[in-house]
């Protein structure tokens, strides 16, 4: 290649962001608290923005370039270190670092900097407002950034290696981010439950590229290990072992069944993280590593890596139910995000499964088409679940203000004298910003906001023609494809058709309950929006989930899921077929399953959240008209069914549901009791015993002196006996020897 | 003339009753004396070595040893003195102030 | 007739008293003089001899009321040392460069001393020892002069400093007439002479109970050994004939039982004096009792002279000859000896809490040391080695160094002490707490000597066990390479064991001199030693040449292994 | 009076060097400027420090910490500057086995055939570079420990012999070197350590001294065990080396198939031997239980030295010596050394996980640690060796910080204990962040130095034991989870107030001095360095391994 092609400057996404992490971090640190920081920099906030918007404009560059054209380019050389061959010679082994660029990188890198773009504009917003983050704001944009930075490389790197080293720079951001708040036990507490819950599934990712390494004699770079002569070559057993320890380590990342619990608990960072890390980005490397095991599933003998195909859907099919389960009775409002996005990443698991399986077993077409729609869902994903979780940011933050406001006058009116700030101190407390038992009624008060999280869980429910719709009908399609194929796959493919309308129900329990209905609190009645940086992403992404039709029509589920030839067609070329293909398709079954899955989703799940939580807002207040009439459908559906559901509240399943099945616990008491504990008798065994044992020479060597010593009686009669004696024992030692 | 191996035998014995003596008796004049005893038992040894050999040099030894053994004696004799001095025993037993 | 030795070039043979016997012996002559000058020259005074049955008083200046000038406390204590010195700096000279001539003393056919590198060597070495213990005692045992007021003691320090001084003397010319003998009889009345001599010194305070004790010890157990010692050798004489080296050497194969019994009693003698377990008993309580230089010189040259008897006897007298297929016969005895001694030597020391006790038990480590060192030469024969005695060599010179280098740090040791026992008692440990806080040289230099006796390098302590362990593997290991096809490690003698075994020792020794350099540097001082030490500049002195010593020993020990290498070379024990 | 003694002394070694000859004519950039001119300057340091009381000790101690700062940075400039060739052309990679950079020999004992030879290869290189980097950040970071006029010098010293046991070329100057390094720390832990520091120095000295005899034994029946020879380095008398150079190409000798000289259980416990001696110093379980009291009483600059140059002797004396002379040995003790290694490194983080004492943590983390290189050794891949030295590397730039956070933690908060305080980033945000980013290092984060040795030892690993690889795996989470935890204990939590320790007694906690900041902060930068850019240190090492596989087992037949 020629020295000047836009792909070699590709490096400078993940590296902008790289080096303003040191530079806001050390900025941040000098000029902490002066006015021009805070107001002008925004605590550094600007800068990342800066930063983040260049990474933008040069990946855009980037994207179009590459559109429809496979691009790879060296950097530079890690390291080089050599290995003895079982032939006797010693070859040199390259750890490199370049940059691969296939659609499945294009799709990704357009999510990353788009989504670190926009949320770092809520971040302006969102931070900088609130007191409690004064003067540690620039500790929020230089972990940001360099979380940035690593995802962008993630998503850059030519290798399973460098992928995985970003994949760790992530898991540190997301640490320390989810420790932002280190002063609360329960921040720091969540921090380092994820980082060892994904640091556990990292351990076999990178056994998974041990063996990897191993197979394809020291080469981890794609271009080498996705080569078919060297797929053919290997193992094809041992490639499955190492590909499914490979996908634990995604389990770790994605957050699904068993690796989940700490996802919920990341909640603990500020929204915006949530949004980005825990949402729109980070969350998706697990799927992006699955996605990438496309070409071994190509290559590899026919059926000979379909186990894990399978294992990797039922994994995804267990977590999407479970997870919508444990939602349906989240209070939190962010919390009810994370379900759902554990549920929704498990929707992907299981699209991706069964598109490997097809991979592997010859149906190369139907394979494309399955991958193209579980990658056109993640992008519908994480379109829509960046915007909610932004958007119950703004519900928070405004919840958060107008608090402090009710909280100030109500005392002062009420009163009239003035408390100590230990007595607010003390109220704040009690007061949870995030439980939509506050919340209710502000469809309102938020428009902007009200509106940003309809389409959001539109998006996710797969409300027909919007967002996530086109992408979610390609997943459970392609499952039930493969279960026709192979029986096991009735299980995930069932699983994921009841997620379906689960989704209906939680995403629309969460609208109802913060949106509509009457205040709950005297709180949420003085709710109103108030800075821009708020909104502006919102809108933008409420575009970008609407256009999802858009790029439905131009076949990106198709383009997607053929990284090699894969093209655009025009809008207007596409859409038809789309339309038709959906809703008129021509195999019976498929229609059917097709309407099933939009009865359960858009019907029942729905319903029965209008049941339950629908409601009119307050006298005089008026939604904007796109969603008042749902709130009108909802009071009146809500009216007219007498759906008493303490019963199922009181359930033993409920319960258990609202401990989230009991995981964290027997997690925490496998830890604690077992771990923990065996460590604890570690230490002291190592103490007692291998030390003791060193110790006991020592005294036993103090006693044998003693009484060696007793012998020296201090007479010298005494001391002529033992001459004597010892003249004796001469005398048989040499009689011994004569 | 007396065969030098009966003196021999005489020698053997007499630095055993020496050697027996010097860590049975605690009392240190007689313990001095079972040391002196012992190197009259080399003196004899000598003697009659010399006799066995028909070698003057024994002789000359055993004028040697003599007088080795009256320094000896001479020596001991004050340092027990000075023992007394400051001990007011001769008793070996009881002078067991340095030990261990 | 002149014996065999005398041919070859650099051999001469000489007449007592003959000319070229002076020209020889001078060195030795010196102390003699020296001796007699020590006797005379306190005692000059101004009494008049009456002749017998007149009343004619004839001048006669012994005795009387002294003369000032000689009378001088102070002067006995330099004429010592003055001798000493001179004496070692002809000896150094006519030896460093090792072109030195071997020197035969002959009378009536019978050799009777023998001037070579070997003797020159050990000469040195003790006169080394006595000569840094004389020069510590001039401020150890202070001279007054008789200004201003008089203490008892004063005066008794004063009446005594001639009686040290000769005794030292007396000591030294006894270890030389060791050093030089050809004859078992002439080595033995040599170190009658010096053994008669250190009881007194052990025995000097005799106005401490710890004193007179110690001495009375030291000397009845001493005498009970040289006693036995010397009935071995009248056995050996009974044996032989003769108690010439060379002669006994020569008829050795062909001996009775006798013999072995006679072997066996002069071991015990000389174990003695190298203090090897059992016979070390009297050596800790002779140590502590006495004054920390003469100690020294009992754990140094008193040793080194033992060492020399043994060395003969083993080395030279009961070797099989070369060229025979069988091992010494004193292979096995030696070599329990040797485990026992080194082993009880640490074990006790482990625990002592005086310092000088301690000390007493760490010199016996190291006699067990050496003893190993000998043991393997007594596996010679192993592995049929082309020129044993090259083996033979190697082991005696790493003994020899170990000697040599014993006298830089053992006794730099005990004139640490000896500078704490001028201001009263080294006899605990809590004596020299904090001595780094009080006088940070004086405690490193005893640090330093600690770790030297420890075997740290780059210490003197650590080249002289090296050379010592190397000596016993060598032996060990032999010529394995040239016999053997390939090397098992069944193949090595078991005397390999026996470096292991010290080098087990060596490493549990560290306990103990690591908790004299805690002790000092990080103990609070005990009441009463507070103040800054007392000053003493010759015994600083002679700390200061053995601390250099050390230091530039281990550095750079290559001209003194030379010296020990010549020294082992001329034993031809071959 | 005693620099004058000095004087005396090392005017006596000029004289007692019969045959101080130049090998070539070419400057000796290692003898005095690396190894002699610390020892030097800090002995006469000491003896000029000694002599002053206890008050002008104080007022000196600013003028001699500097001075022994501004020569500890000369021997860390020539050796940069040897890397970067800028005073002299070096041909640090492509060596061939055996071959060394900058050599120089001068006859020392000739009686023996002990020689002043020294060199540098592409093992040893980047452990002489590293103490000579760790020696000014110790001196800065611990800028204000008491008693500075003697403390420092100390440290100088270490500095020197730890760079003369990797340069040594001959048995018995590396012998005297390796010993010689226990000397500064057992006074840096006796004077300067915590309360029990008498046991600790005491332990620390004579468990490695017990080891290292045997080791010596082991050295000297080799030296009688090789063949009798003639010429430069041989003994006049022995006629045989201890020049390592010619051990090492007369090792092949050994292992020439047609005459073996060395019996195979001959080399075997000859290999034991020398082992025993360098798993202490490393140290492996079971022979570890002398590290964690000397780290817990041990001064901070002491554990920084000790951890980060003192434990790696023991890892650079088997890669120097006994796999170099045995490698049928190693083939043979394979499985042992992986177990040693295996147990090393889980016995050591489960117990980590066990402790309430931070430095013991940390201590322990480091036994852990270690025995990743002992897993690089019995991978027997080029790449597990070359894993084990940049292991060596990068624990020697991580652990030094480890130590020195956790001695501010002590200085500052005069407490070790991991849960007697809450909310650290509080008031200390520094400290809090230097911890957090050591912590990060040392539990294998990529794009620090630690990750990219972990790495290759797991890919080494693999194809010898396979399924063993789950241990190794266990003990990152392990590791990651007594770091996190210990972390969540001290510097988070504690609410708006912060908890300070009890044993502040209400006082408000203070931040990190400047010179602590200093120092953390070049560590910090080089562990990002390194892990960013390892090539700059992996290519001398990757040279070395190649070389070494060609030259040892290669040649050895293996």
């Amino acid at each position: 290649m020629s020295g000047s092609e836009i792909i070699d400057y590709a490096i400078l996404i993940p590296l902008f962001p790289f080096l303003a992490f040191p530079v806001i971090l050390f900025l941040g640190r000098i000029f902490n608290g002066t006015p021009t920081w805070v107001k002008n920099v925004k605590e550094g906030g600007i800068i990342a923005l800066t930063v983040m918007g260049a990474s933008l404009i040069m990946a855009l560059l980037v994207i179009k370039e590459h559109m429809n054209k496979v691009g790879a380019a060296d950097v530079f050389t890690w390291f080089e270190s050599s290995w003895w061959e079982s032939s006797g010679e010693i070859t040199t082994k390259v750890f490199g670092f370049g940059i691969y660029i296939d659609h499945l990188t294009v799709m990704l890198l357009f999510v990353a900097a788009f989504l670190c773009f926009l949320i770092n504009i809520f971040s302006i917003g969102y931070m900088n407002t609130d007191s409690i983050n004064d003067n540690r704001n620039h500790r929020f944009y230089a972990e940001f950034v360099l979380f940035c930075s690593g995802m962008l490389g993630m998503v850059l790197a030519d290798s399973f290696l460098w992928l995985f080293i970003f994949w760790e720079l992530m898991g540190l951001c997301s640490y320390l981010l989810i420790g932002f708040y280190y002063e609360r036990p329960s921040a720091a507490y969540a921090a380092k439950k994820a980082f060892l819950t994904t640091r556990v599934g990292d351990v076999f990712l990178v056994i998974g590229l041990v063996m990897l390494w191993n197979m394809f004699d020291g080469h981890l770079d794609y271009a080498y290990v996705f080569d078919p002569e060297n797929i053919a070559r290997v193992d094809q057993g041992e490639l499955q072992i190492a590909l499914g320890m490979m996908f634990i380590g995604a389990v770790g990342k994605s957050a699904q069944f068993p690796l989940h619990v700490w996802l919920p608990d990341a909640m603990e960072g500020p929204t915006p993280v949530s949004a980005l890390i825990h949402a729109a980005t980070m969350v998706n490397a697990g799927l992006y590593i699955v996605a990438r095991m496309f070409p071994f599933f190509m290559e590899a003998e026919i059926g000979a890596l379909s186990t894990l195909a399978i294992v990797i859907a039922i994994i995804g099919g267990i977590t999407a139910v479970m997870a919508a389960l444990i939602a349906f009775v989240q209070m939190d409002l962010k919390k009810v995000l994370a379900y759902s996005t554990m549920s929704q990443l498990a929707y992907i698991f299981t699209g991706l499964g069964s598109a490997l399986w097809l991979a592997n077993n010859g149906y190369d077409d139907i394979a494309a088409f399955a991958m193209g729609a579980s990658l056109f869902h993640l992008f519908n994903h994480a379109m829509a679940k960046g915007m909610l979780f932004m958007a119950s940011g703004s519900v928070i933050h405004e919840i958060h203000h107008a608090h402090h406001e009710v909280a100030h006058h109500g005392h002062d009116d009420h009163d009239g004298d003035h408390h100590d700030d230990h007595h607010d101190d003390h109220h704040d407390d009690h007061f949870d910003a995030q439980s939509m038992e506050n919340m209710g009624g502000l469809a309102s008060r938020l428009p902007i906001t009200a509106t940003a999280m309809f389409v959001g869980s539109m998006s996710i429910i797969g409300i027909p023609l919007i967002g996530g719709f086109w992408s979610k009908e390609g997943i459970i399609a392609s499952a039930w494809k493969v279960a026709l194929k192979e029986p096991i796959f009735f299980l995930p493919a069932t699983l994921i058709l009841i997620g379906a309308g689960m989704t209906g129900f939680y995403m629309s329990r969460m609208w109802f309950m913060t949106f509509a209905g009457k205040p709950k609190t005297e709180v949420a009645e003085h709710v109103h929006e108030q800075t821009p940086w708020i909104p502006i992403p919102l809108v933008v992404l409420t575009f970008m989930t609407l256009g999802a039709i858009v790029f439905a029509g131009m076949h990106a589920g198709h383009w997607l899921g053929d990284f090699e030839s894969g093209h655009y067609t025009s809008f207007f070329d596409g859409i038809g077929y789309e339309m038709s293909h959906v809703f008129l398709n021509p195999d019976l079954f498929l229609l059917i399953l097709t309407y099933v899955a939009i009865g359960l989703s858009l019907v029942i799940g729905p319903t029965f959240a209008m049941a339950l939580y629908g409601g009119s807002l307050d006298e005089g207040q008026k939604a904007k008209p796109w969603m008042q009439w749902a709130i009108n459908l909802s009071a009146r559906v809500n009216n007219k069914s007498k759906f008493d559901n303490t019963a199922w509240a009181n359930s033993s399943l409920a319960d258990s549901l609202h401990k989230r099945l009991h995981f964290d616990e027997i997690y925490d008491a496998a830890i604690m009791k077992i771990v923990v504990g065996f460590a604890n008798l570690s230490a002291i065994f190592d103490s007692k015993f291998i030390d003791g044992f060193i110790k006991t020479i020592e005294s036993t060597s103090q006693e044998a002196s003693r009484r060696l010593r007793a012998l020296t009686t201090g007479s010298a009669r005494d001391y002529i006996m033992m001459t004597a004696l010892g003249t004796l024992v001469i005398f048989l030692l040499l009689w011994g020897v004569t | 003339m007396i065969d030098p191996a009966w003196v021999s035998g005489l020698a053997a014995i007499l630095f055993i009753i020496g050697l027996w003596g010097a860590f049975s008796r605690k009392n240190a004049i007689v313990v001095l004396m079972c040391i002196e005893l012992m190197l009259n038992a080399v003196n004899l040894q000598f003697v009659a070595a010399a006799t066995h050999w028909g070698d003057v040099t024994g002789w000359v030894y055993a004028v040697f040893a003599i007088a080795i053994a009256a320094a000896e004696v001479a020596i001991g004799l004050a340092i027990f003195l000075s023992m007394y001095g400051q001990h007011e025993t001769i008793s070996l037993d009881e002078v067991n102030l340095l030990r261990n | 007739m002149l014996p065999a030795a005398c041919d070859g070039p650099g051999m001469n043979c000489v007449e007592v008293f003959s000319t070229d016997f002076w020209q020889a012996f001078a060195p030795e002559a010196i102390l003699i003089i020296g001796l007699l000058l020590l006797f005379i020259i306190p005692n000059l005074g101004n009494s008049k001899f009456r002749i017998p049955l007149t009343k004619t008083h004839v001048p006669w200046f012994f005795g009387g009321k002294r003369v000032k000038a000689t009378g001088s406390p102070a002067l006995p204590g330099m004429l010592a040392t003055a001798t000493l010195f001179t004496a070692l700096g002809m000896m150094v000279i006519e030896s460093i460069d090792g072109k030195m001539d071997t020197t035969t003393v002959v009378s009536g056919g019978i050799i009777i001393i023998k001037m070579d590198n070997f003797s020159r060597f050990f000469e040195i070495l003790f006169l080394a020892a006595v000569l840094l213990a004389s020069m510590a005692s001039l401020d150890r045992i202070p001279a007054h002069t008789f200004h201003g007021k008089k203490s008892l003691e004063e005066m008794y320090d004063n009446r005594r400093q001639a009686d040290f001084y000769i005794l030292m003397l007396t000591t030294a010319i006894g270890m030389c007439i060791v050093a030089l003998a050809q004859d078992l009889f002439v080595l033995f009345v040599g170190l009658e002479l010096a053994s008669l001599a250190t009881y007194v010194l052990v025995g000097f305070h005799k106005e401490t109970k710890s004193g007179a004790e110690s001495g009375v010890k030291y000397f009845i157990v001493g005498s009970v050994a040289s006693g036995v010692g010397l009935y071995g050798l009248s056995l050996l004489y009974l044996e032989f004939g003769t108690l010439q080296l060379t002669e006994i050497a020569a008829n050795w194969v062909d001996s009775s039982i006798l013999g072995t019994i006679a072997l066996g009693l002069v071991l015990v003698g000389f174990g003695f004096k190298v203090s090897a377990a059992p016979f070390h008993f009297a050596a800790p309580d002779a140590y502590a009792g006495a004054n920390s230089p003469v100690a020294g010189v009992l754990a140094t040259a008193s040793k080194a002279m033992g060492m020399i008897g043994l060395i003969r006897v083993l080395l030279i007298i009961a070797l099989p000859e070369s060229g025979a297929q069988e091992s010494a016969i004193w292979l096995y005895a030696l070599g329990t000896l040797s485990v026992i001694t080194m082993t009880w030597g640490n074990v006790a020391a482990l625990g002592s809490t005086n310092p000088k006790r301690m000390l007493a038990y760490s010199s016996v480590a190291h006699a067990g040391y050496m003893l190993a060192a000998l043991t393997a030469v007594g596996a010679w024969k192993w592995g049929e080695v082309e020129a044993p005695s090259d083996y033979a060599e190697a082991i005696v010179a790493a003994v020899l160094f170990h000697l040599f280098v014993l006298v830089a740090f053992k006794l730099g040791a005990f004139l640490v002490l000896g500078l704490l026992e001028m201001e009263g008692g080294a006899s605990r440990l809590s004596a020299l707490s904090g001595l780094a806080r009080r006088d940070p040289l004086i405690g490193t230099a005893m640090f330093i000597f600690m770790l030297a006796l420890a075997g740290v390098p780059p210490l003197a302590g650590f080249v002289s066990k090296f050379l010592v362990v190397a000596g016993i593997v060598s032996n060990s290991v032999g010529e394995l390479w040239v016999t053997t096809e390939s090397v098992s490690f069944s193949d090595i003698h078991w005397v390999w064991w026996l470096a292991l075994a010290m080098f087990i020792n060596s490493a549990i020794s560290v306990f103990y001199y690591l908790r004299i350099g805690v002790v000092m540097f990080l103990d609070v001082p005990e009441e009463g030693r507070r103040k800054p030490l007392p000053y003493g500049a010759s015994i600083r002195m002679a700390i200061w040449i053995c601390l250099v010593a050390t230091v530039l020993l281990g550095l750079s020990g290559d001209t003194l292994i030379r010296m020990c290498y010549r020294a082992a070379e001329s034993l031809n024990l071959a | 009076m005693l620099v004058g003694g000095l004087l005396i002394i090392v005017a006596g070694l000029m004289a007692f060097f019969p045959s101080l000859s130049d090998s070539n004519d070419s400057v000796d950039w290692i003898s005095l400027p690396l190894v002699g001119f610390p020892i030097l300057v800090s002995c006469i340091l000491l003896a000029f420090a000694s002599q002053e009381t206890r008050a002008r000790k104080q007022v000196i101690a600013g003028p001699i910490r500097l001075f022994t700062l501004c020569a500890s940075l000369i021997p860390l400039g020539i050796s940069t500057a040897l890397f970067f060739d800028w005073l002299i052309l070096v041909n640090w990679e492509n060596l061939s086995y055996n071959q060394y950079e900058l050599e120089k020999e001068y006859v020392w004992i000739e009686t023996i055939g002990v020689s002043w030879h020294v060199g540098m290869d592409g093992l040893s290189f980047p452990m002489v570079w590293l103490t000579t980097f760790l020696v000014p950040i110790t001196i800065i970071t611990t800028w204000n420990e008491k008693d500075g006029a003697t403390y420092h010098p100390l440290l100088l010293m270490m500095g020197g012999a730890l760079i003369g046991v990797f340069v040594a070329l001959d048995l018995f100057l590396f012998y005297v070197f390796w010993e010689l390094t226990l000397i500064p720390m057992f006074f840096l832990i006796l004077k300067w350590g915590g309360k029990d520091r008498r046991y600790a120095a005491q332990k620390f000295f004579i468990y490695t001294f017990c080891a290292s005899v045997i080791m010596l034994l082991g050295l000297i029946t080799l030296y009688f065990l090789q063949p009798e020879g003639s010429g430069p380095g041989y003994g006049t008398v022995t006629n045989r080396t201890f020049d390592m150079k010619e051990l090492f190409a007369n090792a092949a000798f050994y292992n020439e198939g047609d005459k073996v000289f060395l019996g195979k259980d001959m080399q075997n416990i000859l290999f034991a031997m020398l082992m025993i001696g360098f798993l202490v110093k490393l140290p492996a379980v079971p022979f570890h239980t002398w590290l964690p009291d000397a780290h817990v009483q041990a001064p901070t600059g002491g554990s920084m030295l000790l951890a980060g140059v003192m434990l790696k002797m023991g890892a650079y004396g088997m890669l120097r010596i006994p796999i170099a002379i045995f490698p049928d040995a190693v083939i043979y003790y394979q499985d042992v050394i992986m177990a040693i290694g295996l147990i090393s490194l889980v016995w050591g983080a489960i117990v980590c996980l066990g402790q309430t004492n931070l430095k013991k943590m940390v201590a322990y983390s480091s036994v852990s640690h270690m025995g990743v290189i002992l897993l690089g050794i019995a991978s027997m891949q080029p790449i597990g060796y070359a894993a084990a030295l940049f292991m060596m590397f990068a624990h020697g730039i991580i652990s030094p910080m480890l130590f020195a956070v956790c001695g501010a933690f002590k200085h500052h908060y005069h407490s070790m204990e991991i849960g007697a305080m809450r909310g650290m980033a509080k008031w200390s945000p520094y400290l809090a962040v230097y911890m957090m980013f050591a912590w990060m290092a040392s539990l294998g984060l990529p794009l620090l130095a630690g990750f990219v040795a972990e790495l290759m030892v797991m890919i080494a690993f693999w194809p010898e034991y396979g399924w063993w690889i789950l241990l190794p795996g266990a003990v990152l989470a392990i590791t990651a989870a007594y770091y996190l935890w210990s972390m969540q204990r001290t510097i988070f939590e504690g609410g708006d107030e912060g908890q300070p320790p009890e044993s502040l007694h209400g006082e408000t906690p203070p931040d990190i001095t400047l010179s602590e900041n200093i120092g953390m902060i070049i560590l910090a930068i080089f562990t990002v360095i390194f892990g960013i850019l390892p090539f700059i240190a992996l290519g001398m090492m990757d040279d070395w391994t190649v070389a070494f596989f060609e030259g040892v087992f290669k040649a050895g037949g293996i």
